[in-house]
């Protein structure tokens, strides 16, 4: 095993423990903007996650995965905020 | 991952399941969404799980090499999915139709207007 | 004309002149006339994909011309093509009535493309040769109708539809879980090919077939409505405008049917030891419940839509007993239910469009108003109920006798029993629709619509067409008889049909 | 005779037409149409005579071997003269009855049809072409017992007949099927001829039950016998057509026809004397019982009818014979009282025997027909009805206690003859009943016919009627030589003797018919428990019981239908696996779990515990935020098991489904949590079990799955033949194409469908 | 959601999503991608914009075409001289911009039906070469030549732009709608 | 001299370190997620922190694979991540402000109040008391509480 | 500004096409793909010598400016780092209303996310009147807001005007 795979499989383990800890942000809120960041941050470590699964499996056609998300992922936090905004008002 | 995964499916499966028999709306479409949820990744693990290669010819080749993913349940399963968003989509819009209707998301009182009337 | 052609053409005509429709969006009047143009083609279409049937019994084409089990089959025998002139016909006679039965909002708001690509999925179900191609027709016959059931969105029609699409929505779940097991374990998706694997006796798989036959029977069997899984069916069936509720009801439960009939003698038939009599029993009990449940109603088309679930009891009763007389018999029992039970909404409909109720208990004094619609609606129950010489009756008969013939003695009593209380609500209805005066209480509360005659005629004439169609099933019953036989042929002795979709090479 | 069939069902089918184009002389073609049919059955006379039978053979459903075959012999041709001749009395008659009603088109459009109907029943050789018509005169006795639909009574009685001869029907065409497939044969003339078969087939016995259960609940014998008396709603002509004269001797004429056939084993012979005894004595006593005219009328018929199967049950020779001149005999007398029935409650208004009285002043036309007919029902030389009776007597000397039965009816009859044929004619009453002065021509004319026919009859009963009725008693007992000897007078036999007893004990009931009433009236409770009560009772019974059955079944809840489906689909895959029993190898599995990767585990903990959130969370927000949660993490499986085109369109699709959320549900209201409170339990366990299973499948197939062929042809040819190297993407756009035409038309459905699920609001514009 | 920020980005964003989404389309023969996901993301663009600006303004920006000719009838109508002004009036150029003479327009809407239609008919259509040379439905006809991001074109490239259009028009014609409630 | 350095080992070296340092940074936001104290500071920390860190991750990938199609596409990523990852943040973080989600104590909200008042967003300026009368609401409403923002 | 993005777009483009076009000879490292992108881009600039030379003197500037950013990137990245990492906080947050010099509707959105880039700032909202930008930061120095304000309209606000001038 070379150095590289030693960092990725390090760098995976570390991307799921932010996954983790996203994921506690998100379950104890404690307010609605709350969870939605928890989510914003929860597509980034996905979008990390499935770059280092690129480099993993050397098969670049998962980038592109990856591009469409950090495209769109935030239409989900977006989205959230107007909910929250039409609710409200 | 064979072993675990489905284990998550079938957890899907009943929380899907669980939340269609609610007689809240909003749950049921909730439930609908985790039941075609569950049934696309059934699709997906029994047609059998390929870490790392996915089923796309390189550059080099003009025929795929081993180890490549079954195609097959992958495009079944964009067919699926893609099917299973147009019933989503309008199973949400019915329930909003529904709502504006009869003023109420329990699945009990819609009956019991209706039934009235 | 090539069979390549004569069998994608089915699926073309409906979408193409949904198409146009589309194009005409809004503009009511050509949307009609776009539509019964395809219809007609559809009905022509059909026709000549029976002729050719009949002359070479399997057709089949290879869509993307890539070899059989790889690409997508389509392939017609005779129960395809009996299927699909029944839903061309009806197709018709709906579109027919509907230029007069049916409010022009609705129509506006995409009646006409629905329903043709209803019938599109119709279609597709009827050709297609391919597992997951059938489930991808299904869901586009289901999503029609969720978007037919719900349009217009009334109270009643809102509540039915919810129910309607949760339950087809966990149906469609299991039946996609079916063809993933399916191909999981035999790597293949072509039901002829399919059918070749499962006949093998050696194949380590084939053990496990029966499980996977569990979810296309909960599946499917949701569809066509059989016992415990017709809930959703008389929920919403009732609640749509009859325009719509007329062409669903006669035709997608039996599509369902269809595709049972189909899979369970193509496929299924590693565990018949315990698949028939299960099939049995649930027979009888589709057919006794939906006829109780009819029993109870006070309603003209929650009526209908009970015997639609009884019906669908003696074309389950065919397959259970599976033999050719008993599978013809199922044949006979879906293509003319299609024509009575269409029928016997649009005749709800236009007694509806006058006096403006469904309500047995409001309804009253047609015999004496309207004797050619009671003449109508006469001899369409009476043939629902089997009276014989009507169509009802010959389905009835074959199924009785090959029950009779294979020993299912308590299955032919329990349909006996039931074909008498469907003469029993049939004639309920006649009684309180038909003979029984008009209640005087209603008389002063609901008014009675004005009648204009060329628009009443216009009514009639879809409902003329079908009953003729019926009356010739019934008194000449010799062609559907021989068709029906045929077509059990066809399904029983699978070579001709495994041998034309498989050996059908490219075309270079 | 299928041109006779065909011709019948014409003139059915144009009356209501020429009803409109002709107004009232309507009549006069369809009087001729039976005539010509009367015509044409004579014509076929001097042949049957002979003692061939005329047979003629039409194709119809070959397949199913249900053709139209008919055949004329004695017995068919007896009947269908009988039919077309009191057809076109009736038609006669009806012109006049029912003069000036708007219906009458229709009125003649259902009698006509039963006509032929009934012709076609007797001349019928194929087994199913006779259930066929049997069936439809049954519907055409539907539709004209409710001829009068605006009364209750009319369309209760039309049903009650309906149902019960239906259930009959049903039960015939079961006994019909297990007949031929016992006999493997469609005809009765084949049947015939495999008798021997037909006996010793274990079907035998299950088809008799089934075709006497279609004959008696036709012929109105006792249970079944409830139905008729209720047909009298009808108009009279239909009580004296249908209700006596023909349609319910359908039953006798198929037992007639049968007899040959099924007679021999005990159990033909005693439930057919039991059945026909007790209704015979039954229908006697209960005539008697009632003041209406026409339900005397109709309680007799069911007497006689007993007596008819009675005969058929005796089964020798002497009782066919009886049974075929009583059956003559009783259609010509009770014919022609019906229709004088029908005449007096034409000119009075009422059919009570109370009120009735004198009334040969001014009916003396009728008056004459009726006495004339009760001369013969009571069995008085030199009338048919004598000699029906005489034979009846000699049929029955055998056995006591059938003697008693004939001698109870006989009586009876002759009462009831004194009081159609005297009483209300003849005898004079305290008051004097109100009759409608003008006299018709048409309502005396055909009991008239009637009546003198069945006193010529009597009269030439020896030369005339002989031959045919010979003809027919040779086909009952299927002996072509048996020789029918008739004549009026025997002689002094111990019958003659009994006919005279039975004159006078009549007379004698006839007398003391006031001090019997008075008492009868303690038997009224008894009606409650009848068979008329319990059809009523469970009819009631099944109405309620089906209703709050299917409220129980159907209650309008979702969850309780998917719960139904859940449990017939766990119930059954559970039972497949629990017989099946496929093992999973779980020594592989685990070695399989040291592959699983952290972060695999990482993302499958999260969904799972998303899950669990999802179950208590309260905020419709936060549940979508945790729906796309778990979204994004199915994605992310797709993508670390090698299906990047998956994933990107789940990410898409979460987001999009996340967009529509929101569009659409910001105006709901808040969100109510609604505990499911018990019934939690057994949701929860349902959907356990469900899960269960479905991971079980899951691990099951993985286990068995086999290597695809797809897959490798698809790798090889993707790129060089489909011109992609995206497999997947080759597979949705080329190979399998037509999938995802279906998968873009669904798009367009729902877009369609949401556009006007949104837009189209019936308040705003167009009706419901 | 009137913020200037999130609809300016969403204002500069938008032709990017664009061409990323054809992009998408047409590398997806080869790659990741494809006309459902290309046609997703186009609409995700389009759905951002209304989000952002309203769906109004949506349909205002990018479903009306002004479509731009010449009043009355010109001597050199038919002179290059005009179908070269009429084309650059019609595409990157104002129309005020290109002559002095009276540029007269017509407003097209590009109603999303339309585009679902299209696309279905697209991809339909696409099966049809293959009847007409006598094989079945569907039968894939290629181009000889490759074009650079593009890849090779055939029938299967058409039926593919008819899903793009048609999952664009779809989920436009149910956003649209749903924004209007 | 010149073979003795073995670029393939330097470029995974540096590739390595890229990553590393990418996780690093993903790895201190999610913590910062959970420790930090109130919405504004968590959101505050977390945005740049994933988005730097995917950046670093990302040129650690384009290194490695050394390839101009890999490097385009990871130029593309972190170019669309820099620009949604602001606009997302802001367009929450103006939502929770109109929502009067509270800020954490010590903040200082001086040339804010200003702002705040004008929108009417006075009141529960108190992280404490916000939750308080949250938890207040629920308690009265039962079941019925339904979105709490 | 316009323009230069759509330079740029094309550029990539173009590099991209030359890429995937087979028979390609050069090396695919990154080292020559930034060469390559250079030489697009200097022709560009060739070409737009002679009508719109304004546009590219702001190259070097754009160069300046993402390097600033990187810096002010990584530098308040480590900060709130160090911050998450040890036990205490050094937190003041603070809201500051930022007056604006931008006007246009890009330079406001550029300068908030380039704000809201920045470890450490957020932008809340913009005044109706488009003239305060509302910020939220973490670290004010001594209390002193000002200095932060000039930071900012020094760093960011003046950098952006520049190129978008
Ligand atoms: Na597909
Ligand atoms: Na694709």
């Amino acid at each position: 095993m070379s150095i590289f795979q030693i960092t990725l499989i390090i760098a995976m383990v570390m991307l799921s423990i932010c996954l983790l800890l996203t994921a506690i942000r998100f379950a104890i809120g404690p307010t609605l903007p709350d969870r939605v960041t928890a989510f914003d941050l929860f597509v980034a470590n996905v979008i990390g996650i499935i770059v280092i699964y690129t480099e993993l499996t050397h098969n670049e056609d998962f980038i592109d995965v990856a591009m469409i998300l950090s495209l769109f992922g935030f239409l989900g936090s977006i989205s959230f905020a107007f909910y929250i905004m039409r609710i409200t008002k | 991952m064979e072993t675990l995964l489905p284990l998550m499916v079938g957890t899907l499966f009943a929380a899907g399941l669980y939340f269609i028999l609610h007689r809240h709306l909003f749950k049921v479409i909730l439930g609908l969404i985790l039941f075609g949820l569950a049934t696309n990744l059934f699709l997906f693990v029994i047609g059998g799980l390929t870490r790392g290669g996915s089923a796309i010819i390189n550059e080099e080749q003009t025929v795929a090499v081993e180890p490549y993913a079954d195609p097959v349940p992958q495009a079944l399963l964009l067919t699926a999915i893609v099917i299973g968003f147009g019933i989503q989509a309008f199973s949400i819009v019915l329930i909003r139709r529904v709502y504006m209707t009869f003023k109420s998301n329990n699945l009990d009182e819609l009956q019991k207007e209706n039934e009235a009337q | 004309m090539p069979s390549d052609l004569l069998l994608v053409l089915p699926l073309l005509i409906p979408l193409y002149g949904a198409l146009l429709c589309l194009a005409f969006w809004q503009r009511e009047q050509w949307m009609a006339v776009m539509a019964g143009l395809a219809q007609v083609a559809w009905l022509l279409c059909a026709f000549m994909l029976m002729r050719r049937v009949l002359a070479l019994e399997v057709i089949a084409t290879q869509v993307g011309n890539w070899p059989a089990p790889y690409g997508i089959t389509l392939a017609a025998d005779v129960f395809s093509a009996m299927m699909l002139t029944s839903a061309a016909i009806i197709g018709l006679a709906v579109y027919l009535f509907s230029l007069q039965g049916l409010d022009v909002t609705r129509r506006r708001f995409g009646y006409y493309p629905l329903m043709l690509l209803l019938q599109m999925g119709v279609a597709g179900v009827c050709l297609t040769g391919d597992l997951f191609n059938l489930y991808v027709w299904f869901e586009v016959l289901l999503i029609c109708c969720f978007a037919l059931l719900s349009l217009g969105g009334g109270k009643g029609q809102l509540e039915g539809a919810i129910k309607y699409v949760t339950i087809n929505f966990l149906a469609s779940g299991l039946l996609l879980s079916g063809v993933g097991i399916t191909y999981s374990l035999f790597g293949s998706l072509n039901l002829a090919e399919l059918a070749l694997l499962v006949r093998q006796p050696e194949h380590p798989n084939l053990p496990l077939l029966s499980m996977a036959s569990v979810f296309f029977l909960v599946g499917f069997g949701i569809k066509a409505a059989i016992f415990p899984l017709f809930f959703w069916l008389p929920a919403s069936y009732h609640t749509p405008p009859v325009a719509i509720s007329s062409f669903i009801a006669g035709l997608i439960t039996k599509t369902g049917m269809y595709t049972l009939i189909r899979l369970f003698t193509l496929l299924f038939v590693s565990d018949q030891g315990f698949m028939l009599p299960l099939l049995a029993i649930l027979s009888g009990f589709t057919m006794l419940i939906g006829v109780i449940g009819a029993a109870a109603q006070t309603d003209f088309k929650k009526i209908l839509s009970f015997h639609i679930i009884s019906q669908i009891g003696y074309m389950l009763m065919g397959l259970a007993i599976y033999t050719p007389l008993a599978i013809a018999g199922s044949i006979f029992f879906i293509i003319h239910n299609i024509f009575v039970k269409t029928n016997l909404f649009l005749i709800s409909g236009v007694v509806a469009q006058r006096y403006r109720t469904f309500s047995l208990k409001k309804l009253g004094g047609v015999y004496l108003l309207q004797p050619v619609l009671s003449v109508l609606f006469l001899l369409t129950a009476l043939s629902l109920a089997g009276t014989p010489p009507l169509s009802g009756f010959w389905g009835k008969l074959m199924l009785a006798r090959a029950g009779l013939e294979a020993g299912n003695y308590t299955l032919v009593a329990v349909s006996l029993c039931v074909s008498l209380i469907t003469l029993f609500s049939m004639t309920k209805i006649w009684n309180e629709v038909f003979w029984k005066p008009r209640p005087v209480a209603v008389k002063k509360d609901i008014a009675m619509a004005p009648i204009n005659p060329l628009r009443l005629w216009q009514l009639y004439l879809p409902i003329v067409l079908l009953l003729a169609f019926i009356l010739f099933t019934g008194l000449y019953a010799r062609p559907l008889v021989r068709l029906s036989e045929r077509a059990a042929n066809g399904l029983l002795h699978i070579g001709t049909y495994t041998d034309t979709v498989l050996s059908n090479n490219r075309a270079k | 005779m299928l041109y006779a069939i065909l011709f019948g069902l014409l003139m059915a089918a144009v009356a209501p037409l020429l009803h409109r184009l002709l107004g009232r002389w309507v009549a006069v073609p369809m009087v001729l149409a039976p005539l010509l049919l009367l015509g044409l059955y004579f014509s076929f006379m001097p042949e049957v005579l002979q003692g061939h039978a005329v047979v003629q053979r039409h194709t119809w459903v070959p397949e199913l071997d249900i053709n139209l075959q008919f055949r004329l012999d004695g017995l068919s041709l007896l009947f269908a003269l009988l039919i077309s001749f009191f057809g076109a009395l009736v038609m006669f008659y009806a012109s006049g009855y029912l003069e000036g009603d708007p219906l009458l088109g229709r009125f003649y459009l259902f009698l006509t049809l039963f006509m032929t109907s009934m012709l076609g029943l007797v001349t019928s050789d194929n087994i199913f072409g006779l259930f066929v018509f049997w069936e439809l005169t049954s519907i055409s006795s539907y539709l004209l017992i409710g001829y009068k639909q605006a009364e209750k009574e009319a369309r209760v009685a039309a049903w009650q007949a309906l149902l019960v001869t239906g259930l009959g029907g049903l039960a015939l065409m079961a006994g019909l099927i297990l007949l031929s497939v016992a006999g493997d044969s469609y005809t009765f003339s084949g049947l015939l001829e495999r008798r021997p078969e037909v006996l010793e087939h274990p079907f035998y016995l299950p088809a008799v039950v089934l075709v006497l259960l279609g004959c008696f609940t036709k012929s109105a014998q006792f249970p079944f016998h409830f139905w008729l008396p209720n047909a009298m709603a009808a108009p009279t002509p239909v009580s004296a057509y249908l209700h006596s004269a023909t349609m319910v001797k359908a039953g006798i004429y198929l037992l007639a026809r049968l007899s040959p056939v099924l007679s021999g084993p005990d159990v033909w012979h005693v439930s057919l004397m039991t059945a026909g005894g007790i209704t015979a004595v039954l229908g006697a006593v209960l005539a008697l019982q009632h003041t209406d005219l026409k339900a005397i009328l109709a309680y007799t018929t069911i007497s006689a009818l007993g007596l008819l199967v009675t005969m058929l049950g005796i089964g020798t020779d002497e009782a066919m014979k009886a049974m075929l001149v009583f059956l003559l005999a009783h259609a010509l007398y009770k014919g022609t009282l019906f229709l004088v029935a029908g005449g007096i409650d034409h000119r009075t208004g009422t059919r009570d025997l109370n009120r009735l009285f004198s009334l040969g002043k001014h009916m003396r036309y009728s008056g004459t027909a009726a006495t004339l007919a009760a001369l013969s029902m009571a069995g008085v030389i030199p009338f048919l009805g004598f000699v029906g009776k005489e034979l009846l007597y000699e049929a029955s000397l055998e056995n006591y206690l059938l003697l008693g039965i004939c001698l109870v009816t006989g009586v009876a009859f002759v009462a009831v003859a004194l009081i159609m044929g005297y009483r209300i004619f003849w005898h004079k009453g305290e008051e004097k009943t109100q009759v409608h002065p003008h006299a018709h021509f048409r309502l005396y004319f055909p009991p008239l016919v009637l009546a003198f026919g069945g006193l010529l009859l009597g009269l030439l009963v020896n030369s005339q009627a002989l031959p045919l009725l010979q003809q027919g008693v040779r086909t009952i007992t299927a002996d072509p030589s048996l020789e029918l000897k008739l004549s009026l007078w025997h002689g002094f036999t111990p019958v003659l003797g009994l006919s005279i007893l039975t004159l006078l004990l009549g007379l004698a009931l006839y007398l003391a018919l006031p001090w019997l009433g008075q008492r009868a009236a303690v038997l009224q409770p008894l009606y409650r428990v009848g068979p008329d009560a319990a059809y009523h009772k469970l009819f009631e019974l099944f109405l309620h019981g089906s209703k709050s059955f299917i409220l129980w079944l159907q209650d309008g809840h979702l969850r309780s239908y998917v719960m139904y489906i859940m449990f017939f689909f766990c119930g059954l895959l559970l039972f497949i696996l629990w017989r099946d029993t496929p093992g999973i190898d779980f020594n592989d599995r685990i070695y399989q779990l040291q592959e699983v990767r952290l972060y695999e585990l990482v993302v499958l903990f999260l969904v799972i515990s998303a899950l669990v959130y999802l179950l208590g969370t309260r905020s419709r927000l936060t549940s979508i935020v945790v729906m796309g949660l778990i979204g994004y993490s199915s994605a992310l499986f797709y993508i670390l098991f090698g299906a990047p085109d998956v994933a990107a369109t789940q990410f898409l699709i979460e987001t999009l489904t996340v967009v529509i959320f929101v569009l659409l549900l910001h105006k709901l209201p808040a969100f109510i949590y609604l505990s499911h409170q018990f019934m939690k339990y057994k949701f929860i366990a349902i959907s356990v079990v469900f899960g269960a299973l479905m991971t079980y499948v899951m691990l099951l197939v993985q286990q068995q799955a086999i290597p695809s062929q797809l897959k490798e042809y698809y790798g090889k040819v993707s790129y060089l033949e489909a011109h992609g190297r995206n497999i997947v993407n080759v597979i949705l756009v080329d190979f399998r194409g037509l999938d995802t035409l279906g998968e873009i038309t669904v798009l367009a459905v729902a877009a369609l469908g949401i556009f006007s699920l949104l837009r189209l609001n019936p308040e705003k514009g167009g009706k419901p | 959601m009137r913020t200037i920020i999130f609809a300016t980005a969403i204002r500069y964003l938008t032709p990017l999503f664009l061409l990323f989404s054809v992009y998408i389309l047409f590398r997806g023969h080869n790659h990741p991608g494809g006309g459902f996901i290309g046609g997703l993301i186009g609409s995700i663009a389009f759905v951002f914009h209304a989000l952002a600006h309203g769906s109004d303004h949506t349909v205002n920006t990018y479903f009306r075409l002004k479509l731009y000719s010449q009043e009355g009838k010109q001597p050199e109508h038919a002179s290059p001289q005009y179908m070269w002004d009429l084309v650059r009036a019609n595409t990157w150029k104002r129309a005020e911009e290109v002559t002095p003479v009276n540029w007269r327009y017509y407003i097209v809407r590009v109603r999303p039906a339309y585009m679902m239609a299209l696309g279905l008919f697209l991809a339909s259509i696409s099966g049809v070469p293959g009847l007409l040379q006598g094989k079945p439905y569907m039968t894939a006809s290629w181009l000889e030549l490759e074009i650079p991001i593009i890849g090779t074109l055939g029938t299967p490239t058409l039926f593919d732009a008819g899903v793009y259009l048609l999952v664009l028009g779809m989920v436009l014609k149910m956003v649209f709608t749903m924004s209007k409630e | 001299m010149e073979q003795s350095i073995d670029w393939v080992l330097v470029k995974e070296v540096i590739s390595c370190f890229f990553i590393l340092a990418g996780v690093v940074f993903m790895l201190i936001a999610s913590i910062g997620l959970l420790r930090f104290p109130d919405f504004y500071i968590r959101m505050s920390a977390i945005t740049k922190g994933s988005t730097l860190g995917l950046g670093l991750i990302l040129l650690g990938m384009a290194i490695y694979f050394n390839q101009p199609g890999v490097l385009l596409k990871v130029l593309a990523i972190i170019g669309f991540t820099s620009i949604t990852a602001p606009v997302a943040a802001h367009v929450i973080g103006r939502t929770a402000v109109q929502n009067r989600i509270p800020f954490w104590e010590k903040t200082d909200l001086e040339e804010f109040r200003a702002y705040l008042v004008k929108a009417h967003l006075e009141q529960h300026i108190s992280h404490d008391k916000y939750l308080e009368e949250k938890a207040k609401k629920e308690k009265e409403m039962g079941d019925a509480a339904g979105d709490t923002v | 500004m316009k323009l230069l993005l759509l330079h740029i777009m094309l550029a990539a483009a173009v590099v991209y096409t030359y890429f995937q076009f087979p028979g390609a000879r050069v090396p695919y490292t990154a080292l020559s793909t930034t060469l390559l992108f250079a030489a697009v881009f200097l022709l560009f600039w060739l070409g737009s010598y002679f009508y719109r030379r304004s546009y590219f003197r702001k190259v070097p500037k754009l160069a300046y400016f993402i390097a600033f950013f990187l810096k002010e990137l990584l530098v308040a990245n480590l900060k709130i780092a160090y911050d998450i990492i040890t036990p205490n906080y050094r937190l003041q947050p603070t809201v500051f209303a930022l007056p604006l010099k931008a006007s246009t509707d890009l330079e406001i959105t550029l300068l908030a996310n380039l704000i809201g880039l920045t470890p450490g700032t957020i932008s809340l909202d913009v005044s109706d009147d488009r003239s305060t930008l509302y910020v939220h930061t973490l670290y004010l120095r001594h209390g002193d807001v000002e200095q932060l304000k000039l930071h900012i309209k020094n760093g960011f606000e003046r950098r952006i005007l520049e190129l978008t001038a």
